[in-house]
């Protein structure tokens, strides 16, 4: 079967000076939760707007490589025609529309051909049910957590096939993260939507991903299932925060002529 | 170049001093020679129409200098440069009428109540910024209009304030060719003021404020000093323009500063090129010379005559027209242009700059 | 009793032409300084359309307001989408060059002279009395259009799906964008929109009173009661244009017509140093423009 | 650096690429052809520019052509300094004209007295300097004359008021027209009238109802404008709009004849210096000819400035003689009669220290509602101009 998503050998250069991501590769297939970990500037955010298709407000360009989405290359695509296929980000910050109410929230996104709207709107309720008892409140006075909750109902009634979610569990707490990643593996298999889900915190992501590729300045060092990712001791160490006993600096050298170099 | 030494190809400063530094390689030496060279021949080959052309861009390279300082540099932005020239005309314009003030006199004075309403206005800076602080500049170019024509029609000026040539000693500058020096003076004056303040502490902490005000803060640099500071320097500048306007053309009149005008500035520095004080000065060039251009360019029509009544409103579209299209296709103004070509020539026979370095 | 006839009237005609600054603000952030301009070329639109349609004058309004929607689209399109990304300064600027073009060009096509719509229409503009006062005809329907383009701008913000996602697009771009939202037709949107209010206003206040050229300045009074309301509310606007109205008429009424000209700046300059994002804007657009 | 200057040289050696014609007369005009206040100077200086173009046709004046130079300065004082500061010293021409708002008189003027270049004001406001004792360089063709229309009008307001006048008076905010309404209320005060209330206002005012409510409020049963047109006829309307039914009198300008069709009020009266054109004199017939061949945008009959204009620029040249030189065009004009051919109450006539006309005609028309069309109030009545 052909991946749902298909990312070849991408490279992003930033204001034509800047390399961001050299050779990146990935897929997701229909129906799985695909993980993209990596440190503060490895490039998943990147990664996530050449998909999404905002590189261009950054002065960014894709400069090498493809992506591909059901069969169609997304190189050159407003963002709202890729939305209109069927891929739709929750991004970092500014995830709704502060002073637009609940239900406003809900009814600006467009949704894709075809999608029947009203049973978008309702379902959106129904994955996260207290977002009906706020439905009139101003979105920028819910709390993280509820504000978390409106931009995945707001994506969902996008009708997506493809769910870009950017940093869940950016300052949340524990506790709402674990639910919110609940209701994430509940929409996937309830609607059969792919996630792609971009974390810094590995525990959340591989808890929930079947698969998972760690970045690492612009590369990608290590992919393979969440179950494998998590055993493999690098991730324990610099990820999952495991192994035991410190190590000094000079080691971690060693890690670093370990990993592999795709592309 | 015919040096021995294997000259550097990068841009390479070994110590600040260096950096503060105007002119760097003997190429912009000669350049500099050869241009001021041009400038000094030019009179005595213009016809009288070119050199009030010449004259006029002068004046409006003062303003855009100064405007360049405080939206260019500071970042603060401001609609109301036409009240501030006006400000200095009348103050020129008033103490001759009412004092029989010298020539000498005016204008510094002119200077100080520049700085004194660039300090009062520059107040709101402190509160606002972007389009409101824009607006309450706004609000100055009404108030000394409305004060300037109560002046006016309350003594009786109804066509304007009448100002004599002005006078050193026995010697009156009347002649079109000494205003051509005399304005050429100011304006080198006031790019070089300019110069010297942005490479010292003051340019560096504007552009610390315009990147971003609370950072610039958390530096250590006293942001609402710097702010006023660009306001006060700014207006002064201005001011002076204003009062050589009235000096200039004899006379001065609330019609002559509009809101139009505020706008023609802020064209200047945007079409010029943000950020540049060259760009402020090609910006005047060009928004200054442009109607006449167009004026110039639409009489070479075949049959003109016959619908000239028509052709001084074809003139006002076509420099709408112009205005747009460059804002649309060079939005890095002509400093863009400029340097392009610069680097056209620097880098023949190559195409691009390598990545990082390079004179910017 | 004429003294409020004479406020409300003046208030209408400020809001009318206020609101077309506050929708493409609030969309787009920036202020469209054509704005005037364009009012002025759909009054002028009026006299073409008048002419051509002479025996029906309901066909010819329709038309010409129909037009100016028109023009305000292509501006946006031609023109404005172009500057998406740039300076706001620089935006701000092009609407100023744009403005320029079309003061040149309704010389061009319609000559500088006076024009009287009302009569190319065959209307005359009745008196009427309310309440004591008088006021003419052109004057009440100002002031119904005003209410009308007010109560329907508020129901089309609030309950239709494109007033929500202008509003949506208005507050975070990027994120409408995602959300599926073509910006380039949510900002066309507003451009038509504030031209079609703009036109409304230029076509009354020109058959009320005449048409020619200063009908720019009119447009660019209007621009303080936008401010003072708060640039990115229509409820503000209508409110400031309440203010500058009374208290210009005021001035006229008490102490002197000349200062009614300084006057909205001075009020202006209070709002701006005790409330300067204006009395309904949102205290976060300081720092965005 | 090097480049720009030389961008910059072929820029300006390009703009004077427009060599003056050697072999004619160079007549320059400055005026107000776009802008806001184009609505009352264009449709004149369009007047003067069918009237020259048919002189040319005709062979000339003296054989030679008349090159008349027009310029826009959009009313802005910077723009007409320029424009004058090109006319005088590159074109070289021997006769100055202005078309344009008040606010270009003093660098127009300062660019006339450095050159020599004798300077006529036409259709615009006459300056002080014009009246005896004239300035040696300034004339004005102008039909409006500050405090001669004054007196006119409040004379024909004495002859034709049968109750006692309680004059309102209405100015526009520029200097112009409120030193004649503040010389109107001295004036009617002398003459036995009360004037009740005087409102100055701004140009840009989007509504009149306010100032008219002041005027009526303060029981005036004449109301007397001075202003452009613009003013004047709103201020009415403003009136009439609150149920006002006194006696409303004004300038006839240029727009007057097709206003006063439009208005239909019986007690409209304008007081003017120029025939309207329903009077449909052989010259007005001719007038009317000529812009319809030379497909003007302008009605015909707001041409009659620019006609005049140009019957005395004609007359001037013609006696001058050819070659012309500023100083001869200077005499010529400062003793200079020319037949208005009944376009006014009688000829123009400048003398030595007289450059604005030795008697000043007024004529007041009404709408009159009975035969729906146009009628004579008052025939010329001439005042001596000293």
């Amino acid at each position: 079967m052909n991946p749902l998503l298909r990312v070849e050998k991408l490279e992003v250069v930033y204001g034509r000076a800047i390399t961001s991501i050299q050779g990146i590769s990935l897929e997701a297939h229909k129906g799985e939760i695909v993980a993209l970990l990596g440190t503060n500037g490895a490039g998943k955010s990147t990664t996530l707007r050449a998909i999404s298709g905002f590189l261009g407000l950054d002065d960014a360009r894709v400069t090498e490589g493809a992506i591909h989405f059901k069969d169609n290359s997304l190189a050159n695509r407003p963002p709202y025609l890729i939305t209109k296929l069927g891929i739709v980000l929750v991004p970092e910050r500014d995830k709704v529309f502060p002073n637009l109410s609940v239900v406003e929230n809900l009814s600006a996104p467009v949704a894709t051909a075809g999608a029947n709207r009203k049973r978008l709107e309702e379902m959106a309720f129904t994955f996260f049910p207290k977002l009906a008892e706020l439905r009139g409140r101003t979105a920028g006075l819910l709390s993280g957590g509820e504000r978390q909750m409106l931009a995945l109902a707001s994506a969902l009634v996008c009708g997506p096939e493809l769910l870009l979610v950017d940093e869940l569990s950016l300052g949340l707490a524990p506790v709402v993260v674990e639910d919110l990643a609940q209701r994430l593996v509940e929409i996937r298999d309830k609607l059969g939507i792919t996630i792609l889900l971009v974390e810094q915190n590995a525990t959340v992501a591989l808890s929930i991903a079947d698969r998972g590729y760690v970045l690492e300045n612009g590369r990608v060092v290590l992919d393979g299932d969440a179950a494998r990712l998590k055993s493999h001791g690098d991730i324990q160490e610099f990820y999952l925060g495991g192994a035991g006993e410190r190590r000094s600096y000079r080691d971690v050298k060693q890690y670093r002529r370990s990993r592999r170099w795709y592309g | 170049m015919s040096s021995r030494e294997p000259r550097a190809s990068g841009y390479f400063r070994s110590s600040y001093a260096q950096g503060l530094r105007l002119l760097e390689t003997r190429t912009q030496w000669t350049a500099l020679v050869l241009f001021l060279t041009a400038l000094g021949i030019f009179p005595f080959t213009a016809t009288s129409f070119q050199l009030d052309l010449a004259c006029q861009v002068f004046l409006a390279a003062i303003g855009a200098i100064a405007l360049m300082l405080l939206t260019g540099y500071a970042g603060q932005v401001s609609l109301g440069h036409a009240g501030l020239i006006a400000a200095g005309a009348f103050t020129a314009g008033i103490l001759f009428k009412e004092f029989g003030a010298k020539f000498w006199i005016t204008i510094p004075a002119a200077a100080v109540v520049g700085a004194l309403i660039g300090l009062i206005f520059g107040l709101p800076s402190l509160r606002l910024r972007g389009l409101y602080l824009a607006v309450s500049t706004l609000a100055l170019h009404f108030i000394v209009v409305y004060l300037g024509g109560e002046y006016e029609t309350k003594r009786g000026f109804s066509t304007g304030i009448l100002i004599d040539a002005p006078r050193v000693g026995d010697f009156i500058i009347r002649d079109r060719k000494i205003w051509y020096f005399v304005l050429l003076s100011f304006a080198a004056a006031a790019l070089l003021i300019s110069l010297n303040l942005l490479r010292s502490r003051t340019g560096r902490a504007w552009a610390a404020i315009r990147s971003h005000e609370t950072i610039a803060e958390a530096l250590g640099i006293g942001v609402p000093a710097h702010k006023l500071l660009a306001f006060v320097i700014s207006s002064s500048m201005t001011a002076v323009a204003g009062a050589l306007f009235g000096y200039y053309r004899g006379f001065v009149s609330v019609e002559a500063f509009s809101l139009f005008l505020s706008i023609q500035y802020v064209a200047m520095i945007i079409i010029g090129g943000m950020g540049s004080l060259l760009g402020a000065i090609l910006g005047a060039v060009f928004v200054t010379l442009l109607p006449y251009v167009i004026e110039y360019a639409v009489a070479q029509l075949p049959n003109a005559r016959s619908y000239a009544g028509m052709l001084a409103a074809f003139n006002y579209a076509a420099f709408g027209v112009v205005m747009i299209l460059f804002l649309i296709f060079e939005p890095q103004g002509l400093v863009g242009i400029w340097r392009r070509v610069q680097n056209y020539f620097l880098l023949w026979p190559f195409k691009q700059k390598p990545l990082g370095g390079g004179r910017k | 009793m004429q003294l409020a006839i004479n406020i409300a009237v003046l208030t209408a005609i400020y809001a009318l032409i206020a609101c077309g600054y506050v929708l493409i603000y609030r969309v787009s952030r920036v202020l469209n300084l054509a704005h005037g301009e364009l009012m002025m070329l759909s009054a002028y639109l009026l006299i073409t359309t008048a002419s051509l349609f002479s025996k029906t004058p309901f066909i010819a309004l329709g038309a010409a307001i129909f037009l100016s929607l028109c023009v305000g689209v292509l501006v946006y399109l031609f023109l404005m989408r172009r500057m998406t990304g740039e300076m706001v300064l620089a935006a701000v600027l092009t609407t100023v060059a744009l403005g320029v073009l079309l003061r040149g060009l309704v010389v061009l096509i319609w000559s500088a002279q006076q024009q009287n719509p009302a009569q190319a229409l065959g209307w005359v503009n009745h008196s009427l009395p309310v309440f004591g006062g008088r006021i003419s005809a052109a004057g009440a329907a100002l002031i119904a259009t005003t209410a009308l383009v007010y109560v329907g701008l508020f129901l089309f913000l609030r309950f239709s799906r494109y007033g929500i996602r202008m509003r949506a697009a208005g507050q975070n771009p990027l994120l409408a964008a995602q959300r599926g939202i073509s910006l380039h037709v949510i900002y066309a949107l507003a451009w038509g929109l504030s031209t079609l209010t703009g036109a409304l206003a230029g076509i009354l206040i020109s058959l009320d009173s005449g048409l020619d050229s200063t009908m720019v300045l009119i447009g660019l009074k209007a621009f303080p009661a936008a401010l003072v309301g708060g640039l990115d509310s229509l409820v503000g606007a209508l409110l400031g244009s309440l203010i500058i109205a009374a208290a210009e008429v005021l001035m006229i009424y008490y102490v002197d017509a000349l200062l009614s000209d300084v006057v909205p700046f001075l009020v202006l300059i209070l709002m701006l140093v005790f409330r300067p994002w204006g009395l309904f804007g949102t205290r976060e657009e300081l720092d965005r423009v | 650096m090097l480049k720009r200057n030389l961008m910059v040289a072929a820029v300006l050696a390009g703009l004077t690429g427009a060599a003056a014609a050697q072999d004619a007369y160079n007549v320059g005009l400055t005026g107000a052809l776009t802008g806001p206040a184009a609505g009352t100077y264009a449709p004149a200086v369009d007047g003067l520019r069918i009237y020259i173009d048919k002189v040319n046709a005709a062979g000339g004046v003296n054989g030679k052509k008349v090159n008349l130079i027009l310029l826009d300065d959009s009313a802005q004082p910077a723009k007409a300094a320029a424009n004058a500061t090109r006319l005088v010293n590159d074109d070289k021409v021997v006769l100055l004209l202005n078309a344009s708002l008040s606010s270009t008189f003093a660098p127009t003027i300062a660019e006339s007295q450095k050159g020599n270049v004798p300077l006529i004001f036409a259709s615009s406001v006459c300056p002080k300097d014009v009246y005896p004792p004239a300035n040696a360089l300034q004339f004005c063709t102008t039909a409006f004359a500050a405090n001669y229309d004054s007196r006119a009008v409040l004379d024909f307001v004495k002859a034709t008021a049968k109750e006692p006048v309680k004059l309102g008076l209405s100015a526009m905010a520029i200097p112009i027209s409120r030193g004649e309404i503040d010389y109107a209320e001295e004036l009617s005060k002398t003459l036995g009238m009360t004037p009740v209330s005087k409102q100055i206002i701004p140009p840009p005012t989007p509504d009149y109802t306010p100032f008219a409510t002041l005027i009526k409020d303060a029981g005036a049963n004449w109301v007397y404008s001075w202003a452009p047109w613009v003013t004047q006829v709103r201020t009415l309307e403003g009136l009439r709009r609150l149920g006002w039914t006194g006696d409303y009198i004004a300038w006839a300008h240029l727009e007057a004849e097709n206003e006063l069709a439009r208005l239909k009020d019986g007690k409209l009266y304008v007081v003017g210096a120029n025939a309207l054109f329903q009077e449909d004199l052989p010259i007005h017939k001719e007038i009317a000819a000529a812009a319809k061949a030379a497909n003007s945008q302008y009605p015909v009959n707001q041409m009659a400035e620019g006609w005049i204009a140009g019957m005395v620029i004609e007359a001037a040249l013609k006696a001058a003689g050819w070659p012309a030189n500023t100083d001869k065009v200077t005499a010529s004009l400062s003793n200079l009669k020319v037949d208005l051919k009944g376009l006014r109450g009688g000829e123009l006539q400048w003398t030595k220290d007289n450059h604005f006309r030795t008697k000043q005609y007024y004529r007041v028309y009404r709408f009159d509602e009975a035969k729906g069309a146009i009628v004579r109030v008052r025939d010329w009545q001439a005042f001596d101009v000293k």
